[in-house]
């Protein structure tokens, strides 16, 4: 039973002594707000309810404004303070702040706020006046109800947990360990270097990629700091901020690292030849036995256990006849491994669009029509072709060749959003086929976007080369030649926009720009860690711009594409700035919490699992052996989804209990001022 | 329908989101819009803690619409609460509705924290509305009409 | 008349389960009548309003009220008990929260009326409608008026505390007794006005034997459309709209453990201002949608939700009320 | 003119009030029996899903929610169209004959039975339950107790409540019965028969056996001529749960059968603008007013009703008694082609009696019956519903529900004919006989008087919100005289 927020008991004393200060704001609020007339009235009207002292003052936020307050508390002995101004996200610290000097639990203050809400948005003076009575009322009927909270501190554990082993991990991982702190680089795949690994050049400055990159895989692997987890994935992450639990799966490679050299020889030997799917794009083959390429880190091949004959057939085991440090370990199992973290950054990057679903382009139907990452991989001197570009055939040099831009992106029938690298990416292509094939070469382009240091620079020079530019979305790729010269070509069938004009192009080659994708998995992976997605897919900042690498839960960060495309010296900056984040977790050592959350009382709690899968933060456990459900207070946020859904009301939130809320309701509608005019019911 | 209630001035209780609908009352004021005093907002952490007795304590406490403001879907700040306050709020109102009470009382409005026009837009409309509804009929029955003790009983007389 | 403690117990609007229950104590009855001097109990023994007008104010020690306010004569012996009693229990969920007869807060008492005095089987051409004064040939004669409203107890008189369920379970009756008994030779502490007793704490899922999983909810399922209903499994679980999650322990969970719904005739859980909400914020929370449509279609398939979630408290509740039922009460109070 | 008020307890439900009024000779001029009682639930079960009728219409009555239960239930199959299966009825109807157990033996040995053991005009205080074990020993008031417990006890296992069960639901019903749960019911059962024949036997010894109170029953007093229904199965024998609802005219023709859909053809409310009941009467024979006879469509629904509108009872040892019961009350043959009728309201607790013996030995049958265990109990509807009527005997008269619902199954709307309404007209007509018969020119009215109204009443065992229906109830009576001036000058109270 909600009573009137602080009636007087049987002694007519009220519970609470509150103090309420009307703020002038200078005219700001006094302007609209006959603020001397609402300080009296509370002073008369509200008495009952608590108020002893009711002040007005020109800027209460002044430090003299704030004295009156901290002299008040502590000569009149005030156990609440109620300030009528501006937004609490103005000044509400300010205030809380002042209670605290004056040993007043800074959340027994509460903001009436009566210039956001009142003088700036009404001009009729009554009616303001009016209202700020009611918002302050609601005011003191809550902070009666207000309990004085203590923030919660968690010590941070100094290793951190990096997921992905692209370059914004390594990058991430790099920072953290240079500075000296533990770190565990979890990777999918079983070498790092994710889809910088692939690349050839560069743009734009056309250095090589595994130039570049692999120094750095070689100091992750080599790190005294790094503890390396490839062919790994985490399972479960368990704890909050500062005291995380992961278990990672590391599955087996069927090869014993301590014994393996990396010499290579079994896959020499290993009579198994597959297509490779993952690192050369389906261009190239591997053995069974493998290293994704020769520079991989760690240097330890997998088996790949689908492919292999042994495990087909269960017999052939060439490898382990041959290996001359007997590292091969067919009976091999998965292991699981816990660790203990105070901070998760993850980099899981972006996977490439499958460009056969834009079916008209011709993608695994038509043989030369390539991705940008088969061309990446036939661009790369150690790759397929050795660098050269030929046509599917493997020897024919294309004369002409078209590049699609935006495939899957900026296209209401995939992704709305850009992916930020295609063009810079497809002027790339075009420059190394002029460089290389001398062919010619037609970009389609819907927008040309190179806004970062030293990209219009490269545009300009491409456009020198002498490669064709039509601005405008391609209908179609095609084989079937309609008028002479298109015999045997493929003929791109467009509209010019700036021409104004359909055209049919054709060439020997087509190479489509894919759109850069969330990862397939991404949504169970934030589940994992207890963030969520986007519309789009990719994991969502704590800020867009202003966090842009931390996450609405604490200890978990993001860096690369894991939140959408970006290219590679962004990729790098985010990797940074997450270990920067974390970097600064781990110097204060510990972290201060809102005390606004959630708490079950188990006695009432009847384990109806209700709120169960309410928390997307995964604070709410429960608990089998007790039948009741918990809550973690380190993991909420204190959003209150739970308390409004506990069917046996047995969830509070502190800061924002029922009785603060139903009392300001009740406060707003001045019942307990107008409790006579109101009809005890018929 | 109007004239029938000359000089109605409706009261509705206000339930805003701290992350963007408050917000956005914030910034509506530094922008000086001018909306109808009429509502008078309650600030919680996340649409996501409007338990569905705030409004029924508002409409038996006297008031006369109810609105209900949070973040836009997707926007969340607490990722995906926005969605659980939406299921609540559809069968608040069915539920009211069958009670009597008129949906365009009791409504969802998602306003970002720089949607300060909108909501002010909103407000305005819903008054509007509200006051051609015309005033509802639970007058200050609070708390279910449950009487005190005697002694609180005239305590609370005393605060009258 | 002995110095024993006095014992009363009255119905007001109700069915005459809560004396029934009363009566399945068995035994026990035995007990109250070795503890208590049963001053008043319309049901069982002879006693005249008169007596009881002539009893000192707070003589009886304990009071059992159980059933709803409907009329004015309701409201004075309501009056009249809690002046006399000591300890006035609201017995049952009439008198706590309005129960089943309080679904007539739903409409007003001119529809009450339309609907029984015009039925296929009713026989009256001119539209007759009872009357509260009518004249016959041989004088007037006189029938009370009821509100437009039922009321609970609690919205008449102060209740000291409150029993409920409907109607109670006799193992929690013959409980309060002894506790009563024990609390009166001060062997034991009565709990603090306004408590709810012979109840528990949580609610009836703490009491459901059947296994439980975190809900999601495509649609809900009436209980007749379920082709067979898991013995082992929560109902809400399997689509049928089980109140058992917001509906305070203490009955056992009679109705899931035979395969029936909770229909939440125990009220809400200690501290829960309004019933209906809380059922409301569950059900909702098991929805299994973001999206407005598809939710709307979710919700199709729960007909009568106010129903569902008012059907014992409508009475008690935060709106007391349909609109309908509260025009007319201003209409008749004007 | 002079006035005499008998008010009750004034409570909205079970509230009778009396009011009679004398013309200047002091004679009766007319009486009138006023029900101030009115639920409401054909409104506000409009709405409801109509599978919650079943639990809502329970809580008409604490009493008898068996009988709602079952009516409500009965009228969800007809919503639905949809045939139960076997066992799911003969749970339905063993819980029906618990209830019935319990139901009648509350009634004669907490309110009948006192009048006859102790006398009509034994003082009041020992005119109860306890006066009864006082005088024919303690163990009775265990063996009593124990009857209660066992129906109870049967109810709660089929139904999972003691009040207000809570299984029936449209198509069959949510809990089969176990073998041990059989076994035990089995048992109660047999202890039942002899319960039943026990109480026969206390009846036929101490009330049959003492002239005055056989002149008392055979009395014009509680003598009325009018019509009785009751549910019959298809030998024409007495059924609660299941069957043709009989109508049989005063001098014992039967005037036809008919089934749950068809009663408004044979049933008419008449609605008087001075209370809040109804009175129900037999359309075919129409309204003539609060008078008996052939040519009046009041009639009669008890167990006294049911005995005469039946041919037999279906069980043995029930039959036998039903036998006694004419052949003792109605010696001389009845003319060829009718059946036997007993008119005197007093009789319905013998009937009452026969019926508890009958409810004992079904519980017997019910119980062995090879497919009570079965769990087959529930057949999903899958017919549109639409609209549907259920009846079944409760035990104070034949109860009849009536639903409409949309394709949804909400209920659009609501008709109920409740047990004890039936006997609202035969209930005023023993009033105002009793009053003629006591009340004449310089008559004092006694206590006396007082309760012989009471005892018009209790035949009936009439149910307005079951006041006169528990331990040692009875119906509470205030009798205010008044001069011509309308001026109390004599308050006689009973009960308040």
């Amino acid at each position: 039973m909600i009573d009137h927020a602080n009636a007087p008991g049987p002694d007519g004393a009220a519970k609470e002594r509150i103090g309420v200060y009307v703020c002038h704001c200078g005219s700001n609020i006094a302007g609209t707000v006959d603020v001397a007339e609402v300080r009296e009235w509370a002073e008369q009207r509200l008495a009952p309810d608590g108020v002893v002292v009711a002040r007005d003052y020109k800027f209460m936020c002044s430090s003299l404004g704030q004295e009156l307050i901290e002299k008040d508390i502590k000569e009149q002995g005030l156990t609440r303070v109620v300030v009528a101004a501006c937004s609490p996200h103005l000044h509400e610290q300010t205030f809380r702040t002042a209670c605290q000097r004056a040993n007043l639990n800074p959340y027994l203050c509460e903001l009436a706020s009566i210039r956001e809400q009142v003088s700036w948005v009404h001009s009729d003076k009554d009616a303001a006046t009016a209202k700020s009575k009611a918002v302050l009322c609601g005011a003191v009927q809550r902070v009666a109800h207000n309990e004085p909270l203590e923030p919660l501190r968690v010590p941070i554990h100094p290793a951190t947990l990096v997921v992905g082993g692209g370059i914004a991990g390594i990058q991430a991982a790099l920072e953290l360990a240079d500075a000296g702190h533990p770190v565990y680089l979890v990777e999918r795949q079983p070498s790092i270097g994710g889809h910088m690994a692939q690349f050839d050049k560069t743009f734009p400055t056309l250095d090589c990629s595994a130039c570049i990159l692999t120094p750095r895989m070689v100091s992750v692997g080599t790190h005294p700091h790094i503890t390396l987890l490839t062919w790994s994935e985490v399972e479960k992450v368990d704890g909050y901020v500062g005291n995380f639990t992961a278990t990672i799966r590391k599955k087996a490679r069927f090869i014993n690292t301590d014994l393996c050299t990396g010499c290579g020889i079994c896959q020499e030997k290993c009579p198994k030849r597959v297509i490779d799917k993952e690192y050369e794009a389906g261009l190239g083959y591997r053995k069974a036995v493998y290293t994704p390429f020769p520079q991989a880190v760690p240097k330890y091949p997998v088996i790949d256990e689908p492919n292999c004959t042994y495990f087909i057939k269960g017999k052939c085991k060439a490898c382990e006849k041959f290996c001359p440090t007997d590292a091969i370990d067919f009976n091999q199992e998965d292991e699981l491994v816990t660790i203990e973290v105070g901070n998760i950054v993850l980099a899981t990057g972006y996977d490439l669009f499958d460009a056969r679903r834009v079916s008209q382009y011709g993608h695994g139907r038509l043989a030369n029509v390539f991705t940008s990452l088969e061309f990446e991989r036939m661009t790369n001197a150690s790759g397929p072709t050795n660098g050269k570009i030929v046509l599917r055939d493997g020897r024919t040099t294309p004369t002409s060749v078209g590049i699609i831009h935006c495939v899957g992106s900026r296209d209401r029938n995939y992704n709305n959003y850009c992916s930020s690298i295609c063009c810079m990416q497809s002027l790339k292509f075009a420059h190394l086929v002029k460089e290389r094939a001398g062919a010619t070469v037609y970009n389609f382009y819907i927008d040309m976007r190179t806004t970062q240091k030293d990209y219009d620079e490269f545009y300009q020079k491409v456009l020198e080369e002498g490669t064709l530019f039509i601005r405008g979305k391609v209908a179609e790729v095609t084989d079937a030649a309609r008028q002479p010269g298109e015999e045997g070509k493929l003929i791109i069938q467009a509209e010019d926009t700036l021409a104004g004009k359909q055209r049919r192009i054709p060439v020997d080659m087509v190479i489509l720009s894919a759109a850069l994708e969330p990862r397939h998995d991404a949504k169970a992976v934030g589940k994992t860690f207890g963030i969520s997605c986007s519309v789009n897919g990719f994991f969502i900042e704590k800020h867009p711009k202003l966090d842009p690498v931390a996450t609405m839960t604490e200890g978990v960060f993001i860096a690369g594409c894991a939140s959408g495309p970006k290219d590679i010296p962004a990729t790098v900056s985010q990797g940074a700035a997450a270990a920067a984040r974390v970097l600064g977790r781990i110097s204060q050592g510990e972290i201060e919490l809102e005390p606004v959350r959630a708490t079950i009382e188990e006695a009432k709690c009847s384990g109806c699992r209700i709120c169960n899968d309410l928390c997307p933060f995964n604070a709410i456990t429960f608990i089998e052996e007790r039948m009741v459900t918990e809550i973690n207070p380190a993991l909420c946020q204190g959003c209150g989804t739970c308390v409004a859904a506990c069917p046996a009301g047995a969830i509070s939130g502190s800061g924002f209990s029922n009785e603060q809320i139903l009392s300001q309701i009740d406060g707003l509608l001045m019942l307990n001022v107008e409790h006579a005019a109101a009809p005890a019911g018929v | 329908m109007t004239d029938q209630h000359e000089g109605f001035d409706p009261v509705i209780i206000g339930f805003t989101c701290n992350w963007c609908s408050y917000r956005a009352a914030d910034l509506a004021g530094m922008a000086r819009i001018k909306y109808p005093p009429n509502v008078r907002l309650i600030r919680l952490m996340c649409s996501g803690r409007l338990d569905p007795t705030f409004a029924l304590q508002a409409l038996a406490g006297g008031a006369d619409g109810v609105l209900i403001t949070g973040c836009h879907p997707g926007e969340c700040h607490y990722l995906e609460q926005n969605y659980k306050a939406m299921r609540r709020f559809q069968l608040l109102r069915r539920t009211l509705q069958q009670m009597g009470v008129e949906p365009e009382r009791v409504r969802l409005v998602w306003a970002s924290a720089a949607e300060g026009q909108q909501l002010a837009d909103a407000i305005a409309e819903m008054v509007e509305e509200v006051r051609v509804l015309g005033p509802l009929s639970w007058r200050g029955q609070g708390n279910g009409g449950k009487l005190l003790r005697p002694e609180a009983e005239e305590a609370a007389e005393v605060g009258a | 008349m002995s110095d024993k403690p006095k014992f009363a117990m009255y119905w007001a609007a109700s069915c005459g389960g809560c004396e029934i229950a009363v009566l399945n104590i068995g035994e026990k009855i035995l007990d109250v009548d070795a503890n208590f001097d049963v001053v008043f109990w319309p049901v069982a023994m002879d006693a005249k309003y008169k007596d009881v007008e002539a009893m000192a104010d707070e003589s009886i020690t304990l009071t059992f009220f159980n059933g709803g306010i409907r009329n004015s004569e309701n409201e004075a012996l309501a009056k009249l008990l809690r002046r006399k009693s000591k300890i006035l229990v609201s017995f049952g969920s009439c008198a706590c929260e309005g129960c089943i007869p309080g679904l007539a807060n739903f409409s007003s008492p001119r529809e009450v009326f339309d609907a029984a005095y015009a039925t296929v089987s009713t026989d009256n051409p001119d539209g007759t409608r009872p009357a509260v004064r009518v004249t016959v040939p041989e004088g007037d004669l006189e029938i009370p008026e009821f509100y437009p409203v039922l009321k609970t107890l609690d919205q008449v008189v102060p209740v000291d505390y409150y029993m409920p369920g409907c109607p109670p379970e006799s193992h929690q009756i013959a409980a309060v007794i002894d506790l009563v008994i024990a609390a009166l030779k001060g062997e034991a502490e009565l709990p603090p006005p306004g408590a709810t007793i012979g109840a528990g704490d949580s609610t009836v899922c703490d009491e459901c034997p059947r296994t439980r999983n975190i809900k999601k909810i495509k649609s809900f399922t009436r209980i007749q459309d379920l082709v067979s209903v898991d013995p082992e499994l929560c109902l809400l679980e399997q689509g049928i709209p089980c109140n058992g999650p917001a509906t305070r322990s203490g009955c056992g969970a009679l109705c899931p453990k035979v395969g029936a719904q909770c229909i939440g005739c125990y009220g809400a859980a200690d501290g829960v201002v309004d019933f209906g909400a809380r059922l409301m914020t569950a059900f909702a929370s098991v929805i299994d949608s973001d999206d407005p449509d598809d939710i709307d279609r979710i919700l199709d398939t729960l007909p009568d939700p106010a129903g569902q979630f008012y059907r014992f408290s409508l009475a008690g509740s935060l709106l007391r009320a349909a609109k309908p039922a509260w025009m007319a009460s201003e209409e008749s109070v004007a | 003119m002079k006035r005499i008020t008998i008010d009750p307890i004034t409570r909205l439900e079970g509230h009778g009030k009396i009011e009679i009024f004398l013309d200047d000779e002091g004679d009766v001029a007319n009486t009138y029996f006023q029900v101030p009682e009115l639920r409401g639930f054909e409104r506000f079960c409009v709405g409801r899903p109509v599978e919650e009728m079943p639990l809502l219409t329970n809580r008409i009555c604490g009493v008898c929610p068996e009988a709602h239960h079952m009516a409500g239930a009965k009228a969800c199959d007809a919503v639905y169209k949809v045939d139960p299966p076997r066992p799911a009825k003969l749970l339905r109807e063993l819980l029906y004959s618990g209830f019935y157990f319990t139901d009648h033996t509350t009634h004669f040995y907490a309110l009948a039975g006192p009048d006859f053991v102790m006398g009509p005009d034994a003082p009041v205080a020992q005119r109860n339950i306890l006066g009864i074990i006082h005088k024919v020993g303690l163990e009775i008031g265990g063996k009593v107790i124990q009857a209660r417990k066992y129906g109870h006890a049967i109810v709660e296992m089929i139904g999972g409540r003691k009040v207000h069960p809570c299984t029936s639901i449209p198509g069959g019903i949510t809990k089969h019965l176990t073998n041990e749960e059989r076994d035990q019911i089995l048992e109660m059962g047999k202890w039942a028969v002899e319960f039943a024949q026990f109480s026969l036997k206390l009846f036929n010894d101490i009330v049959l056996g003492n002239k005055t109170y056989v002149d008392l029953i055979l009395g014009d007093i509680y003598h009325h001529r009018t019509y009785y229904i009751g549910t019959v199965d298809d030998q024409n024998k007495v059924n609660f749960y299941d069957g043709l609802v009989s109508v049989m005219s005063p001098d014992g023709e039967r005037l036809g059968k008919y089934a749950a859909h068809e009663y408004t053809d044979w049933i008419a409310e008449r609605v008087e603008p001075w209370t809040y009941l109804k009175f129900p009467y037999l359309k075919k024979v129409g309204w003539k007013g609060l008078v008996d006879g052939k040519d009046s469509g009041v009639y009669c629904a008890t167990p006294l009703s049911r005995l005469n509108a039946a041919d037999g009872m279906a069980t043995p040892l029930a039959q036998e008694e039903y036998e006694r019961f004419y052949t003792t009350l109605v010696p001389d043959k009845a003319t060829p082609g009718t059946k036997p009728i007993v008119h005197h309201r007093l009789a319905t607790h013998w009937a009452r009696l026969i019926e508890l013996l009958y409810a004992a030995e079904h519980i017997v049958e019910l119980a062995s019956d090879p497919e009570i265990t079965s769990d087959n109990v529930h057949t999903v509807p899958t017919e549109t519903p639409t609209e549907g009527v259920g009846i079944v005997e409760a035990p104070r008269g034949t109860l009849t529900h009536h639903y409409w619902t949309d394709e949804r199954g909400v209920l659009t709307k609501v008709n109920l004919v409740v047990g004890t309404t039936n006997n609202y007209a035969p209930i005023s007509m023993s009033i105002k006989k009793a009053a003629e018969q006591l009340i004449t020119k310089g008559t004092v009215v006694t206590e006396g008087m007082l309760n012989m109204v009471e005892m018009a009443f209790r035949a009936y065992d009439p149910c307005f919100g079951c006041a006169t229906h528990s331990l040692p109830g009875r119906m509470p009576l205030q009798v205010t005289i008044r001069d011509a001036c309308g001026e109390p000058i004599d308050v006689l109270k009973q009960y308040c």
